[in-house]
């Protein structure tokens, strides 16, 4: 399956972009997605930290991707 | 853009126009009420001896705007508050601007404290906004890097 | 009668007007200061699940400015802020008005935050002011009784 | 030596006005001042407690007091 991934903050720089897309194995969890994207910008694993946000909800990194999922890059968030 | 979510209790806003503080204390004010609490970001001229010129906000804002929601609810199962005001800035914020206020109102002081103070920290640490500081000679994401 | 001590980073008024918040938070606001910590008192329509018509605060004035000045002194000593501000009012006060608005700026929250708390809850132990509430059946100088 | 003590609050309500005068001897201390007082004002002893301020300071029971002292009775507070 082919997904959409949305970014922010430092990722966007990274990404290039407000959003990458991907292919993805269709039984894919959120390591596979981290890993791939990791290979493809390696600037990623430089982060402090990052998450990946799942229909607006923070994943863990065992959580199964479904194709259509609105899917989001959170590095370190750093609001107020 | 502005979001705004509204009940009786509670009010989150995102928004890119000027933060007003004396709006978000006549919301919270209620006759009920003995003590507010409010808490109010604002943009420091220097980060580590470092003169800033100007702030950016960047939010992803629907799971911001979630995650508010989140915190809020947290502060009312916690304590016993009678409204809670989150508001938040995105875009461009000149030195002196307001990022944020929270407004939190309870029958007595101690909860106002005490509910105002774990909302600004837990927003600092789950909510997706982020802040870009620009210098005069280039420009940094909080808190992206070690 | 109005009292203001007014420094470069203290303000104190004690005041038969209304409270202003808009106007505390202005001044305590500054280039260098990240976070402010405002609390601000507001008159509840019932103490003990008895409605209150209105309060009357009464203040030994020169001796209240003393005590609300080593308050804010402490605060200074024990914590990194900028600015500190109190505006106490005097005289009658109705349901849902301000009877005190403490401002604390500071370059990062947890002091303001501290000093904040410190000020209110200090003030209501040391600071000669006296509240009376005002039942449609009575009146009450509070605290006084044990 | 005859001195006028400043009430506040309940105390003024106690005392029937915003101060009394007392005739106190010479060397009198604060606790000396409370005592003539509660004899004078019996209904002072049921406040829940009392301090006396000397020239715009809280005063020690053991401090003396001086002609042309500021004494006032200061009823637990309740501001804020």
């Amino acid at each position: 399956m082919n997904v959409n991934i949305l970014a922010f903050g430092i990722a966007k720089d990274i990404f290039g972009g407000p959003s990458v897309s991907l292919d993805l194995a269709n039984d894919a969890n959120i390591s596979n997605l981290k890993y791939l994207l990791e290979q493809q910008y390696p600037r990623l694993k430089k982060l402090a930290t990052y998450m990946v946000a799942v229909n607006n909800e923070y994943a863990l990194d065992g959580d199964t991707i479904h194709e259509r999922d609105e899917i989001a890059i959170i590095p370190p968030v750093s609001g107020g | 853009m502005t979001i705004i979510i509204l009940s009786l209790n509670t009010q989150i806003k995102l928004s890119v126009s000027t933060l007003n503080v004396q709006e978000c204390v006549d919301w919270v004010i209620s006759p009920e009420c003995g003590g507010i609490d409010v808490f109010i970001g604002t943009v420091r001229n220097a980060t580590k001896g470092k003169a800033v010129v100007r702030l950016e906000f960047e939010a992803y804002e629907k799971m911001a705007v979630k995650e508010l929601e989140k915190i809020t609810q947290q502060a009312f199962d916690k304590w016993p508050v009678q409204k809670v005001l989150i508001h938040h800035r995105t875009g461009v914020l000149q030195i002196g601007e307001i990022p944020v206020v929270i407004a939190v109102a309870a029958a007595h002081r101690d909860a106002a404290f005490d509910a105002c103070r774990y909302i600004i920290d837990t927003l600092k640490q789950t909510v997706p906004i982020w802040k870009k500081e620009i210098f005069e000679d280039g420009e940094v994401w909080v808190a992206a890097h070690p």
